[in-house]
Protein backbone atom coordinates (compact mmCIF):
# COMPACT_ATOMS: atom_id res chain seq x y z
CA UNK A 1 0.00 0.00 0.00
CA UNK A 2 2.73 2.42 0.97
CA UNK A 3 4.53 1.33 -2.18
CA UNK A 4 1.63 2.52 -4.26
CA UNK A 5 1.62 5.88 -2.47
CA UNK A 6 5.23 6.55 -3.27
CA UNK A 7 4.84 5.27 -6.82
CA UNK A 8 1.73 7.08 -7.92
CA UNK A 9 3.19 10.60 -7.95
CA UNK A 10 6.03 9.41 -10.20
CA UNK A 11 3.63 7.61 -12.51
CA UNK A 12 1.44 10.70 -12.74
CA UNK A 13 4.46 12.93 -13.35
CA UNK A 14 5.74 10.65 -16.11
CA UNK A 15 2.30 10.53 -17.71
CA UNK A 16 2.01 14.31 -17.53
CA UNK A 17 5.45 14.73 -19.13
CA UNK A 18 4.54 12.49 -22.05
CA UNK A 19 1.11 14.11 -22.40
CA UNK A 20 2.53 17.63 -22.40
CA UNK A 21 5.35 16.64 -24.75
CA UNK A 22 2.81 15.13 -27.12
CA UNK A 23 0.57 18.20 -26.96
CA UNK A 24 3.57 20.51 -27.48
CA UNK A 25 4.80 18.84 -30.66
CA UNK A 26 1.41 18.06 -32.16
CA UNK A 27 -0.16 21.51 -31.84
CA UNK A 28 -0.47 23.43 -35.10
CA UNK A 29 -0.77 26.77 -33.31
CA UNK A 30 2.75 27.98 -32.55
CA UNK A 31 1.76 30.26 -29.65
CA UNK A 32 0.01 27.35 -27.99
CA UNK A 33 2.95 25.10 -28.67
CA UNK A 34 5.38 27.53 -26.99
CA UNK A 35 3.12 28.03 -23.94
CA UNK A 36 2.93 24.24 -23.58
CA UNK A 37 6.69 23.96 -23.94
CA UNK A 38 7.14 26.36 -21.00
CA UNK A 39 4.79 24.21 -18.90
CA UNK A 40 6.78 21.16 -20.03
CA UNK A 41 9.99 22.78 -18.74
CA UNK A 42 8.37 23.40 -15.35
CA UNK A 43 7.42 19.74 -15.06
CA UNK A 44 10.85 18.62 -16.19
CA UNK A 45 12.39 20.66 -13.38
CA UNK A 46 10.30 18.64 -10.89
CA UNK A 47 11.40 15.42 -12.59
CA UNK A 48 15.07 16.37 -12.10
CA UNK A 49 14.38 17.05 -8.43
CA UNK A 50 12.71 13.65 -8.13
CA UNK A 51 15.73 11.95 -9.74
CA UNK A 52 18.00 13.56 -7.11
CA UNK A 53 19.56 15.97 -9.59
CA UNK A 54 19.07 19.36 -7.88
CA UNK A 55 21.80 20.95 -10.04
CA UNK A 56 19.74 20.12 -13.11
CA UNK A 57 16.49 21.19 -11.47
CA UNK A 58 18.07 24.60 -10.87
CA UNK A 59 19.36 24.86 -14.43
CA UNK A 60 16.04 23.72 -15.87
CA UNK A 61 14.08 26.20 -13.75
CA UNK A 62 16.27 29.03 -15.07
CA UNK A 63 16.95 27.82 -18.62
CA UNK A 64 14.25 25.40 -19.69
CA UNK A 65 11.22 27.00 -18.11
CA UNK A 66 12.52 30.56 -18.16
CA UNK A 67 14.96 31.54 -20.89
CA UNK A 68 14.07 29.04 -23.65
CA UNK A 69 10.45 30.13 -23.32
CA UNK A 70 11.40 33.81 -23.53
CA UNK A 71 13.64 33.11 -26.57
CA UNK A 72 10.88 31.24 -28.40
CA UNK A 73 8.26 33.85 -27.53
CA UNK A 74 10.53 36.58 -28.90
CA UNK A 75 11.06 34.53 -32.08
CA UNK A 76 7.29 34.35 -32.61
CA UNK A 77 7.50 38.05 -33.43
CA UNK A 78 9.59 37.22 -36.53
CA UNK A 79 6.84 35.15 -38.13
CA UNK A 80 5.17 37.04 -40.96
CA UNK A 81 1.62 38.12 -39.93
CA UNK A 82 -0.26 35.69 -42.14
CA UNK A 83 2.52 33.41 -43.28
CA UNK A 84 1.55 30.81 -45.84
CA UNK A 85 1.67 27.37 -44.22
CA UNK A 86 4.39 25.41 -46.03
CA UNK A 87 3.25 22.20 -47.59
CA UNK A 88 3.62 19.08 -45.46
CA UNK A 89 5.20 15.80 -46.50
CA UNK A 90 3.38 13.31 -48.75
CA UNK A 91 1.31 10.69 -46.99
CA UNK A 92 3.55 7.68 -47.70
CA UNK A 93 6.56 9.51 -46.28
CA UNK A 94 4.65 10.37 -43.10
CA UNK A 95 3.70 6.74 -42.67
CA UNK A 96 7.33 5.74 -43.18
CA UNK A 97 8.48 8.20 -40.49
CA UNK A 98 5.80 6.86 -38.12
CA UNK A 99 6.94 3.30 -38.73
CA UNK A 100 10.59 4.22 -38.17
CA UNK A 101 9.78 6.05 -34.93
CA UNK A 102 7.69 3.13 -33.66
CA UNK A 103 10.37 0.54 -34.39
CA UNK A 104 13.06 2.74 -32.85
CA UNK A 105 10.85 3.11 -29.77
CA UNK A 106 10.51 -0.63 -29.40
CA UNK A 107 14.24 -1.20 -29.90
CA UNK A 108 15.21 1.49 -27.37
CA UNK A 109 12.67 0.28 -24.81
CA UNK A 110 14.01 -3.27 -25.15
CA UNK A 111 17.63 -2.13 -24.71
CA UNK A 112 16.75 -0.07 -21.64
CA UNK A 113 14.71 -2.92 -20.17
CA UNK A 114 17.56 -5.40 -20.68
CA UNK A 115 20.32 -3.19 -19.31
CA UNK A 116 18.49 -1.51 -16.47
CA UNK A 117 16.87 -4.60 -14.92
CA UNK A 118 20.33 -5.78 -13.87
CA UNK A 119 22.01 -4.19 -10.86
CA UNK A 120 24.14 -1.21 -11.83
CA UNK A 121 27.77 -2.18 -12.47
CA UNK A 122 30.63 -0.13 -11.04
CA UNK A 123 30.72 3.08 -13.00
CA UNK A 124 33.06 5.99 -13.44
CA UNK A 125 30.90 7.84 -10.93
CA UNK A 126 32.41 5.96 -8.01
CA UNK A 127 35.91 7.03 -9.04
CA UNK A 128 34.68 10.62 -9.32
CA UNK A 129 33.17 10.51 -5.84
CA UNK A 130 36.20 8.92 -4.21
CA UNK A 131 38.52 11.63 -5.57
CA UNK A 132 36.19 14.43 -4.46
CA UNK A 133 38.42 15.50 -1.57
CA UNK A 134 41.23 16.45 -3.91
CA UNK A 135 39.03 18.39 -6.37
CA UNK A 136 38.85 21.66 -4.41
CA UNK A 137 35.04 21.66 -4.21
CA UNK A 138 32.55 19.41 -2.43
CA UNK A 139 29.68 19.46 -4.93
CA UNK A 140 30.41 16.39 -7.10
CA UNK A 141 28.72 17.85 -10.19
CA UNK A 142 30.86 20.99 -10.00
CA UNK A 143 33.93 18.80 -9.50
CA UNK A 144 33.16 16.85 -12.67
CA UNK A 145 32.44 20.00 -14.66
CA UNK A 146 35.39 22.12 -13.63
CA UNK A 147 38.04 19.66 -12.56
CA UNK A 148 37.89 16.10 -13.89
CA UNK A 149 36.24 16.99 -17.16
CA UNK A 150 37.27 20.61 -17.46
CA UNK A 151 38.11 20.05 -21.16
CA UNK A 152 34.43 19.38 -21.89
CA UNK A 153 33.33 22.48 -20.07
CA UNK A 154 35.93 24.63 -21.83
CA UNK A 155 34.71 23.38 -25.21
CA UNK A 156 31.12 23.90 -24.13
CA UNK A 157 31.89 27.55 -23.44
CA UNK A 158 33.39 27.71 -26.94
CA UNK A 159 30.10 26.34 -28.31
CA UNK A 160 28.12 29.03 -26.46
CA UNK A 161 30.48 31.73 -27.74
CA UNK A 162 30.27 30.42 -31.32
CA UNK A 163 26.48 30.30 -31.19
CA UNK A 164 26.21 33.88 -29.98
CA UNK A 165 28.71 35.04 -32.62
CA UNK A 166 26.41 33.39 -35.15
CA UNK A 167 23.44 35.25 -33.71
CA UNK A 168 25.11 38.66 -33.90
CA UNK A 169 26.45 37.94 -37.40
CA UNK A 170 23.09 36.98 -38.83
CA UNK A 171 21.30 40.26 -38.33
CA UNK A 172 20.40 43.21 -36.20
CA UNK A 173 18.44 42.89 -32.99
CA UNK A 174 14.65 42.90 -32.92
CA UNK A 175 12.88 46.13 -32.06
CA UNK A 176 12.43 46.59 -28.31
CA UNK A 177 9.29 46.35 -26.23
CA UNK A 178 6.70 48.90 -25.17
CA UNK A 179 7.40 51.00 -22.11
CA UNK A 180 6.29 49.30 -18.92
CA UNK A 181 3.13 50.39 -17.14
CA UNK A 182 3.23 51.07 -13.38
CA UNK A 183 2.55 47.46 -12.32
CA UNK A 184 5.25 45.93 -14.51
CA UNK A 185 7.62 48.73 -13.50
CA UNK A 186 7.19 47.93 -9.80
CA UNK A 187 7.69 44.23 -10.58
CA UNK A 188 10.93 45.01 -12.40
CA UNK A 189 12.11 47.15 -9.51
CA UNK A 190 12.24 44.27 -7.07
CA UNK A 191 12.64 41.33 -9.43
CA UNK A 192 15.78 42.46 -11.25
CA UNK A 193 17.88 43.11 -8.12
CA UNK A 194 16.70 39.79 -6.66
CA UNK A 195 17.66 37.93 -9.85
CA UNK A 196 21.13 39.45 -9.71
CA UNK A 197 21.45 38.53 -6.01
CA UNK A 198 20.24 34.99 -6.71
CA UNK A 199 22.85 34.67 -9.49
CA UNK A 200 25.60 35.69 -7.08
CA UNK A 201 24.31 33.24 -4.47
CA UNK A 202 24.17 30.34 -6.95
CA UNK A 203 27.69 31.07 -8.17
CA UNK A 204 29.07 31.09 -4.63
CA UNK A 205 27.12 28.10 -3.29
CA UNK A 206 28.04 26.01 -6.37
CA UNK A 207 31.29 24.87 -4.76
CA UNK A 208 29.60 22.91 -1.98
CA UNK A 209 25.90 22.64 -2.91
CA UNK A 210 23.80 22.55 -6.08
CA UNK A 211 24.48 25.66 -8.14
CA UNK A 212 27.33 26.95 -10.27
CA UNK A 213 28.23 28.98 -13.32
CA UNK A 214 25.49 27.73 -15.66
CA UNK A 215 22.64 28.26 -13.24
CA UNK A 216 24.05 31.62 -12.15
CA UNK A 217 24.63 32.77 -15.73
CA UNK A 218 21.10 31.89 -16.77
CA UNK A 219 19.62 33.69 -13.75
CA UNK A 220 21.72 36.77 -14.48
CA UNK A 221 20.59 36.69 -18.13
CA UNK A 222 16.98 36.54 -16.92
CA UNK A 223 17.56 39.89 -15.20
CA UNK A 224 18.58 41.40 -18.55
CA UNK A 225 15.61 39.77 -20.31
CA UNK A 226 13.28 41.25 -17.70
CA UNK A 227 14.72 44.75 -18.26
CA UNK A 228 14.36 44.40 -22.02
CA UNK A 229 10.77 43.16 -21.71
CA UNK A 230 9.86 46.21 -19.66
CA UNK A 231 10.90 48.54 -22.48
CA UNK A 232 14.42 49.40 -21.33
CA UNK A 233 16.15 48.74 -24.65
CA UNK A 234 19.74 48.59 -23.41
CA UNK A 235 18.62 45.87 -20.96
CA UNK A 236 21.53 46.49 -18.61
CA UNK A 237 24.16 45.69 -21.24
CA UNK A 238 26.92 48.28 -21.63
CA UNK A 239 26.34 50.88 -24.35
CA UNK A 240 28.46 53.11 -26.53
CA UNK A 241 31.99 52.74 -27.88
CA UNK A 242 33.57 51.66 -24.59
CA UNK A 243 30.52 49.54 -23.78
CA UNK A 244 30.89 47.55 -26.98
CA UNK A 245 34.42 46.68 -26.00
CA UNK A 246 33.33 45.70 -22.48
CA UNK A 247 30.62 43.47 -23.93
CA UNK A 248 33.04 41.71 -26.27
CA UNK A 249 35.55 41.14 -23.49
CA UNK A 250 32.77 39.77 -21.23
CA UNK A 251 31.53 37.42 -23.95
CA UNK A 252 34.97 35.91 -24.39
CA UNK A 253 35.90 36.04 -20.69
CA UNK A 254 34.69 32.50 -19.98
CA UNK A 255 36.80 30.86 -22.67
CA UNK A 256 39.68 33.31 -22.20
CA UNK A 257 40.15 32.91 -18.48
CA UNK A 258 39.69 29.14 -18.68
CA UNK A 259 42.51 28.97 -21.24
CA UNK A 260 44.72 31.35 -19.27
CA UNK A 261 44.34 29.28 -16.11
CA UNK A 262 44.90 26.06 -18.05
CA UNK A 263 48.08 27.40 -19.62
CA UNK A 264 49.12 29.07 -16.35
CA UNK A 265 49.19 25.80 -14.43
CA UNK A 266 51.32 24.35 -17.23
CA UNK A 267 53.88 27.00 -16.27
CA UNK A 268 54.20 25.31 -12.87
CA UNK A 269 55.16 22.06 -14.59
CA UNK A 270 51.73 20.43 -14.51
CA UNK A 271 49.50 19.31 -17.39
CA UNK A 272 46.95 21.56 -19.11
CA UNK A 273 44.14 22.29 -16.60
CA UNK A 274 45.74 20.07 -13.92
CA UNK A 275 45.24 22.47 -11.04
CA UNK A 276 47.54 22.20 -8.02
CA UNK A 277 45.20 20.72 -5.34
CA UNK A 278 45.84 23.54 -2.87
CA UNK A 279 44.75 26.13 -5.44
CA UNK A 280 41.94 24.35 -7.19
CA UNK A 281 39.12 25.77 -5.05
CA UNK A 282 40.15 29.36 -5.81
CA UNK A 283 40.91 28.71 -9.47
CA UNK A 284 37.55 27.01 -9.97
CA UNK A 285 35.73 29.98 -8.41
CA UNK A 286 37.71 32.36 -10.66
CA UNK A 287 36.84 30.42 -13.81
CA UNK A 288 33.21 30.05 -12.74
CA UNK A 289 32.87 33.79 -12.16
CA UNK A 290 34.13 34.57 -15.66
CA UNK A 291 31.96 31.82 -17.13
CA UNK A 292 28.88 33.18 -15.33
CA UNK A 293 29.38 36.64 -16.82
CA UNK A 294 30.11 35.24 -20.29
CA UNK A 295 27.06 32.94 -20.30
CA UNK A 296 24.83 35.74 -19.02
CA UNK A 297 26.06 38.14 -21.73
CA UNK A 298 25.66 35.46 -24.42
CA UNK A 299 22.10 34.55 -23.39
CA UNK A 300 21.11 38.21 -23.01
CA UNK A 301 22.37 38.92 -26.56
CA UNK A 302 20.63 35.80 -27.84
CA UNK A 303 17.32 37.07 -26.46
CA UNK A 304 17.74 40.28 -28.48
CA UNK A 305 17.92 38.14 -31.61
CA UNK A 306 20.88 39.90 -33.22
CA UNK A 307 23.60 42.47 -32.74
CA UNK A 308 22.68 45.60 -30.77
CA UNK A 309 22.69 48.97 -32.53
CA UNK A 310 26.23 50.25 -32.93
CA UNK A 311 27.83 46.81 -32.53
CA UNK A 312 29.99 47.67 -35.52
CA UNK A 313 30.89 51.14 -36.73
CA UNK A 314 29.64 50.56 -40.32
CA UNK A 315 26.85 48.05 -40.08
CA UNK A 316 25.97 46.56 -43.49
CA UNK A 317 22.48 45.65 -42.32
CA UNK A 318 21.86 49.04 -40.83
CA UNK A 319 19.00 49.92 -43.16
CA UNK A 320 18.03 46.82 -45.12
CA UNK A 321 15.64 48.71 -47.42
CA UNK A 322 18.46 50.81 -48.88
CA UNK A 323 20.61 47.82 -49.61
CA UNK A 324 22.13 47.71 -53.05
CA UNK A 325 20.61 44.98 -55.24
CA UNK B 1 10.13 -1.83 -12.25
CA UNK B 2 12.40 0.79 -10.81
CA UNK B 3 12.27 4.57 -10.83
CA UNK B 4 15.19 4.50 -13.27
CA UNK B 5 13.26 2.37 -15.72
CA UNK B 6 10.09 4.46 -15.42
CA UNK B 7 11.86 7.72 -16.23
CA UNK B 8 14.12 6.15 -18.86
CA UNK B 9 11.05 4.87 -20.72
CA UNK B 10 9.41 8.29 -20.36
CA UNK B 11 12.56 9.79 -21.86
CA UNK B 12 12.43 7.31 -24.74
CA UNK B 13 8.84 8.26 -25.48
CA UNK B 14 9.68 11.98 -25.44
CA UNK B 15 12.77 11.50 -27.62
CA UNK B 16 10.77 9.71 -30.29
CA UNK B 17 7.76 12.03 -30.12
CA UNK B 18 10.13 14.96 -30.61
CA UNK B 19 12.13 13.26 -33.33
CA UNK B 20 9.00 12.31 -35.26
CA UNK B 21 7.60 15.83 -35.03
CA UNK B 22 10.97 17.31 -36.08
CA UNK B 23 10.86 15.24 -39.23
CA UNK B 24 7.19 15.80 -40.00
CA UNK B 25 6.64 19.49 -39.21
CA UNK B 26 6.97 21.89 -42.10
CA UNK B 27 7.28 25.09 -40.03
CA UNK B 28 10.81 25.89 -38.86
CA UNK B 29 9.88 27.20 -35.40
CA UNK B 30 7.72 24.14 -34.78
CA UNK B 31 10.74 22.02 -35.65
CA UNK B 32 12.94 23.89 -33.19
CA UNK B 33 10.39 23.30 -30.41
CA UNK B 34 10.09 19.61 -31.35
CA UNK B 35 13.86 19.21 -31.35
CA UNK B 36 13.97 20.67 -27.83
CA UNK B 37 11.38 18.14 -26.63
CA UNK B 38 13.42 15.38 -28.23
CA UNK B 39 16.58 16.61 -26.48
CA UNK B 40 14.76 16.67 -23.15
CA UNK B 41 13.95 12.99 -23.70
CA UNK B 42 17.63 12.13 -24.13
CA UNK B 43 18.51 14.11 -21.00
CA UNK B 44 15.82 12.24 -19.07
CA UNK B 45 17.29 8.86 -20.08
CA UNK B 46 20.79 9.91 -19.00
CA UNK B 47 19.70 11.28 -15.63
CA UNK B 48 17.48 8.25 -14.99
CA UNK B 49 20.55 6.03 -15.47
CA UNK B 50 22.45 8.19 -12.96
CA UNK B 51 19.73 7.77 -10.31
CA UNK B 52 20.43 5.68 -7.17
CA UNK B 53 18.08 4.87 -4.31
CA UNK B 54 18.35 7.01 -1.17
CA UNK B 55 21.43 6.13 0.86
CA UNK B 56 23.73 5.73 -2.13
CA UNK B 57 25.23 8.77 -3.84
CA UNK B 58 23.94 9.44 -7.35
CA UNK B 59 26.35 9.24 -10.28
CA UNK B 60 27.54 12.83 -10.87
CA UNK B 61 28.98 12.25 -14.36
CA UNK B 62 25.75 11.90 -16.40
CA UNK B 63 24.35 14.81 -14.42
CA UNK B 64 27.29 17.03 -15.36
CA UNK B 65 26.95 15.86 -18.96
CA UNK B 66 23.29 16.84 -19.03
CA UNK B 67 23.99 20.19 -17.38
CA UNK B 68 26.40 20.93 -20.23
CA UNK B 69 23.80 19.65 -22.66
CA UNK B 70 21.12 21.99 -21.34
CA UNK B 71 23.26 25.05 -21.97
CA UNK B 72 24.34 23.81 -25.40
CA UNK B 73 20.68 23.14 -26.27
CA UNK B 74 19.70 26.70 -25.38
CA UNK B 75 22.63 28.11 -27.41
CA UNK B 76 21.75 25.96 -30.41
CA UNK B 77 18.12 27.05 -30.11
CA UNK B 78 19.20 30.70 -30.08
CA UNK B 79 21.30 30.17 -33.22
CA UNK B 80 18.46 28.32 -34.96
CA UNK B 81 16.07 31.15 -34.13
CA UNK B 82 18.52 33.72 -35.52
CA UNK B 83 18.83 31.69 -38.73
CA UNK B 84 15.05 31.53 -38.96
CA UNK B 85 14.84 35.31 -38.52
CA UNK B 86 17.38 35.88 -41.26
CA UNK B 87 15.53 33.51 -43.56
CA UNK B 88 12.24 35.37 -43.08
CA UNK B 89 14.03 38.64 -43.85
CA UNK B 90 15.63 37.27 -47.03
CA UNK B 91 12.28 35.89 -48.20
CA UNK B 92 10.64 39.27 -47.62
CA UNK B 93 13.21 40.89 -49.91
CA UNK B 94 12.67 38.55 -52.79
CA UNK C 1 2.98 17.86 18.72
CA UNK C 2 4.82 20.30 16.44
CA UNK C 3 4.88 17.57 13.82
CA UNK C 4 1.11 17.12 13.97
CA UNK C 5 0.57 20.87 13.70
CA UNK C 6 2.89 20.97 10.67
CA UNK C 7 0.98 18.18 8.96
CA UNK C 8 -2.31 19.95 9.64
CA UNK C 9 -0.93 23.13 8.10
CA UNK C 10 0.30 21.27 5.02
CA UNK C 11 -3.06 19.52 4.59
CA UNK C 12 -4.92 22.83 4.93
CA UNK C 13 -2.64 24.36 2.32
CA UNK C 14 -3.30 21.43 0.05
CA UNK C 15 -7.05 22.05 0.35
CA UNK C 16 -6.55 25.53 -1.06
CA UNK C 17 -4.42 24.20 -3.91
CA UNK C 18 -7.10 21.70 -4.87
CA UNK C 19 -9.83 24.33 -4.57
CA UNK C 20 -7.83 26.63 -6.83
CA UNK C 21 -7.28 23.92 -9.43
CA UNK C 22 -10.96 22.99 -9.42
CA UNK C 23 -11.88 26.67 -9.70
CA UNK C 24 -9.53 26.99 -12.66
CA UNK C 25 -11.34 24.09 -14.25
CA UNK C 26 -14.93 24.99 -13.42
CA UNK C 27 -15.25 28.79 -13.21
CA UNK C 28 -16.98 30.38 -16.18
CA UNK C 29 -14.68 33.22 -17.23
CA UNK C 30 -11.10 34.38 -17.08
CA UNK C 31 -11.50 36.94 -14.31
CA UNK C 32 -13.11 34.57 -11.81
CA UNK C 33 -10.50 31.93 -12.69
CA UNK C 34 -7.80 34.50 -12.05
CA UNK C 35 -9.37 35.13 -8.65
CA UNK C 36 -9.51 31.40 -7.82
CA UNK C 37 -5.91 30.84 -8.84
CA UNK C 38 -4.38 33.74 -6.91
CA UNK C 39 -6.23 32.63 -3.78
CA UNK C 40 -4.77 29.15 -4.16
CA UNK C 41 -1.28 30.52 -4.72
CA UNK C 42 -1.23 32.83 -1.79
CA UNK C 43 -3.04 30.95 0.96
CA UNK C 44 -2.24 27.39 -0.06
CA UNK C 45 1.45 27.98 -0.43
CA UNK C 46 1.55 30.12 2.74
CA UNK C 47 0.14 27.31 4.88
CA UNK C 48 2.33 24.74 3.16
CA UNK C 49 5.43 26.86 3.72
CA UNK C 50 4.61 27.19 7.42
CA UNK C 51 4.24 23.42 7.74
CA UNK C 52 7.40 22.64 5.79
CA UNK C 53 9.38 25.19 7.85
CA UNK C 54 8.19 23.54 11.10
CA UNK C 55 9.24 20.10 9.89
CA UNK C 56 12.66 21.27 8.67
CA UNK C 57 13.11 22.95 12.06
CA UNK C 58 15.91 25.31 11.03
CA UNK C 59 15.74 29.07 11.37
CA UNK C 60 17.79 29.72 8.23
CA UNK C 61 15.64 27.43 6.09
CA UNK C 62 12.51 28.99 7.58
CA UNK C 63 13.71 32.42 6.44
CA UNK C 64 14.45 31.08 2.97
CA UNK C 65 11.01 29.46 2.81
CA UNK C 66 9.43 32.75 3.86
CA UNK C 67 11.31 34.44 1.01
CA UNK C 68 9.97 31.84 -1.45
CA UNK C 69 6.44 32.55 -0.26
CA UNK C 70 6.84 36.32 -0.52
CA UNK C 71 8.27 35.94 -4.04
CA UNK C 72 5.36 33.80 -5.21
CA UNK C 73 2.96 36.25 -3.53
CA UNK C 74 4.38 39.32 -5.26
CA UNK C 75 4.99 37.46 -8.52
CA UNK C 76 1.48 36.05 -8.76
CA UNK C 77 -0.11 39.41 -7.93
CA UNK C 78 1.87 41.14 -10.70
CA UNK C 79 1.33 38.28 -13.16
CA UNK C 80 -2.43 38.20 -12.53
CA UNK C 81 -2.53 41.92 -13.23
CA UNK C 82 -0.50 41.51 -16.44
CA UNK C 83 -2.77 38.73 -17.65
CA UNK C 84 -5.96 40.68 -16.93
CA UNK C 85 -4.50 43.74 -18.67
CA UNK C 86 -3.51 41.62 -21.66
CA UNK C 87 -7.02 40.14 -21.87
CA UNK C 88 -8.66 43.57 -21.62
CA UNK C 89 -6.42 45.02 -24.31
CA UNK C 90 -7.15 42.13 -26.63
CA UNK C 91 -10.90 42.44 -26.16
CA UNK C 92 -10.75 46.18 -26.91
CA UNK C 93 -8.61 45.99 -30.04
CA UNK C 94 -9.44 42.88 -32.06
CA UNK D 1 6.36 6.97 10.17
CA UNK D 2 3.07 8.85 10.30
CA UNK D 3 4.83 11.91 8.94
CA UNK D 4 6.40 10.18 5.96
CA UNK D 5 3.14 8.48 5.02
CA UNK D 6 1.21 11.72 5.30
CA UNK D 7 3.86 13.50 3.22
CA UNK D 8 3.57 10.89 0.47
CA UNK D 9 -0.19 11.37 0.44
CA UNK D 10 0.00 15.17 0.32
CA UNK D 11 2.54 14.96 -2.48
CA UNK D 12 0.19 12.75 -4.43
CA UNK D 13 -2.70 15.18 -3.96
CA UNK D 14 -0.58 18.13 -5.00
CA UNK D 15 0.53 16.35 -8.17
CA UNK D 16 -3.13 15.57 -8.77
CA UNK D 17 -4.07 19.25 -8.51
CA UNK D 18 -1.29 20.00 -10.97
CA UNK D 19 -2.83 17.44 -13.30
CA UNK D 20 -6.17 19.26 -13.05
CA UNK D 21 -4.41 22.49 -14.01
CA UNK D 22 -2.85 20.68 -16.92
CA UNK D 23 -6.26 19.63 -18.19
CA UNK D 24 -7.07 23.31 -18.46
CA UNK D 25 -3.84 23.94 -20.40
CA UNK D 26 -4.75 21.26 -22.88
CA UNK D 27 -8.39 22.31 -23.11
CA UNK D 28 -7.48 26.02 -22.97
CA UNK D 29 -9.36 27.97 -25.56
CA UNK D 30 -7.54 31.29 -25.21
CA UNK D 31 -3.98 32.37 -24.68
CA UNK D 32 -4.90 33.84 -21.30
CA UNK D 33 -6.20 30.51 -20.05
CA UNK D 34 -2.93 28.86 -20.95
CA UNK D 35 -1.09 31.67 -19.19
CA UNK D 36 -3.10 31.00 -16.05
CA UNK D 37 -2.22 27.34 -16.16
CA UNK D 38 1.46 28.10 -16.61
CA UNK D 39 1.16 30.20 -13.45
CA UNK D 40 -0.63 27.38 -11.64
CA UNK D 41 2.04 24.92 -12.70
CA UNK D 42 4.63 27.39 -11.40
CA UNK D 43 3.13 27.77 -7.94
CA UNK D 44 2.13 24.10 -7.77
CA UNK D 45 5.67 23.23 -8.79
CA UNK D 46 7.04 25.36 -5.95
CA UNK D 47 4.74 23.48 -3.53
CA UNK D 48 5.85 20.09 -4.85
CA UNK D 49 9.53 21.03 -4.62
CA UNK D 50 9.07 22.11 -0.99
CA UNK D 51 7.34 18.82 -0.11
CA UNK D 52 10.07 16.88 -1.92
CA UNK D 53 12.72 18.82 0.04
CA UNK D 54 11.22 17.15 3.15
CA UNK D 55 10.55 13.65 1.90
CA UNK D 56 13.84 13.35 -0.01
CA UNK D 57 15.75 15.27 2.67
CA UNK D 58 17.31 17.47 0.04
CA UNK D 59 17.29 21.06 1.30
CA UNK D 60 18.82 22.27 -2.00
CA UNK D 61 15.34 21.88 -3.49
CA UNK D 62 14.32 25.01 -1.57
CA UNK D 63 16.84 26.91 -3.73
CA UNK D 64 15.23 25.37 -6.80
CA UNK D 65 11.82 26.57 -5.59
CA UNK D 66 13.30 30.05 -5.13
CA UNK D 67 14.65 30.18 -8.70
CA UNK D 68 11.39 28.76 -10.05
CA UNK D 69 9.40 31.47 -8.28
CA UNK D 70 11.71 34.19 -9.66
CA UNK D 71 11.59 32.88 -13.22
CA UNK D 72 7.81 32.36 -13.15
CA UNK D 73 7.43 36.14 -12.92
CA UNK D 74 9.81 36.64 -15.87
CA UNK D 75 7.83 34.09 -17.90
CA UNK D 76 4.54 35.86 -17.11
CA UNK D 77 6.06 39.12 -18.37
CA UNK D 78 7.44 37.44 -21.50
CA UNK D 79 4.06 35.90 -22.29
CA UNK D 80 2.13 39.16 -21.98
CA UNK D 81 4.52 41.79 -23.40
CA UNK D 82 4.17 43.04 -26.92
CA UNK D 83 6.83 44.51 -29.15
CA UNK D 84 7.06 48.25 -29.79
CA UNK D 85 6.38 47.65 -33.51
CA UNK D 86 2.69 47.17 -32.65
CA UNK D 87 2.54 50.91 -31.94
Amino acid sequence: MSGLFTWLPDLLLAAMLVGLGWATVSSTDLRRSVALFIAFGLLLSIAWARLRAPDLALAEAALGAGLSGALLLAALRDEPPAGAVPEGLPRWLRTLVDLLAASLALALAWVLWETLSEPAPARLGEAALSALERSGVSNPVTAVLLNYRAYDTLLELVVVLTAVLGVVTLGRERPGYRRAGPVLYSLVRWLVPLLILAAGYLLWIGAQAPGGAFQAGATLAAASVMLRLSGIDSAGLPNGLAGRLVLRVTLSAGVGLFLLVGLGVMGTGRGFLHYPPAWSGGLILLIETAATLAIAAALALAFRGGRPAGWEADDPDHSPRERRP
Amino acid sequence: MSLTLLYALTGTALFLLGLRATLLHAGLLARVVALNVSGAGVFLILVAIAYREAGQPVDPIPQALVLTGLVVAVSATALALALHRRLIKEQAHE
Amino acid sequence: MAELLALLLICAGLGFYLAGAIGLLRFPDLYTRLHALTKADNLGLGLLVAGVALLHGSMLLALKLLLVWLLVLAGSAASAHLIAQHALRRSREP
Amino acid sequence: MLTSGALALTLLLLVLSLLLGLVRVLKGSSLEDRLLSVLLLGSGGVGILLLLSLSMQLTALIDVALVLALLAAVTAAALTRRGSEHG
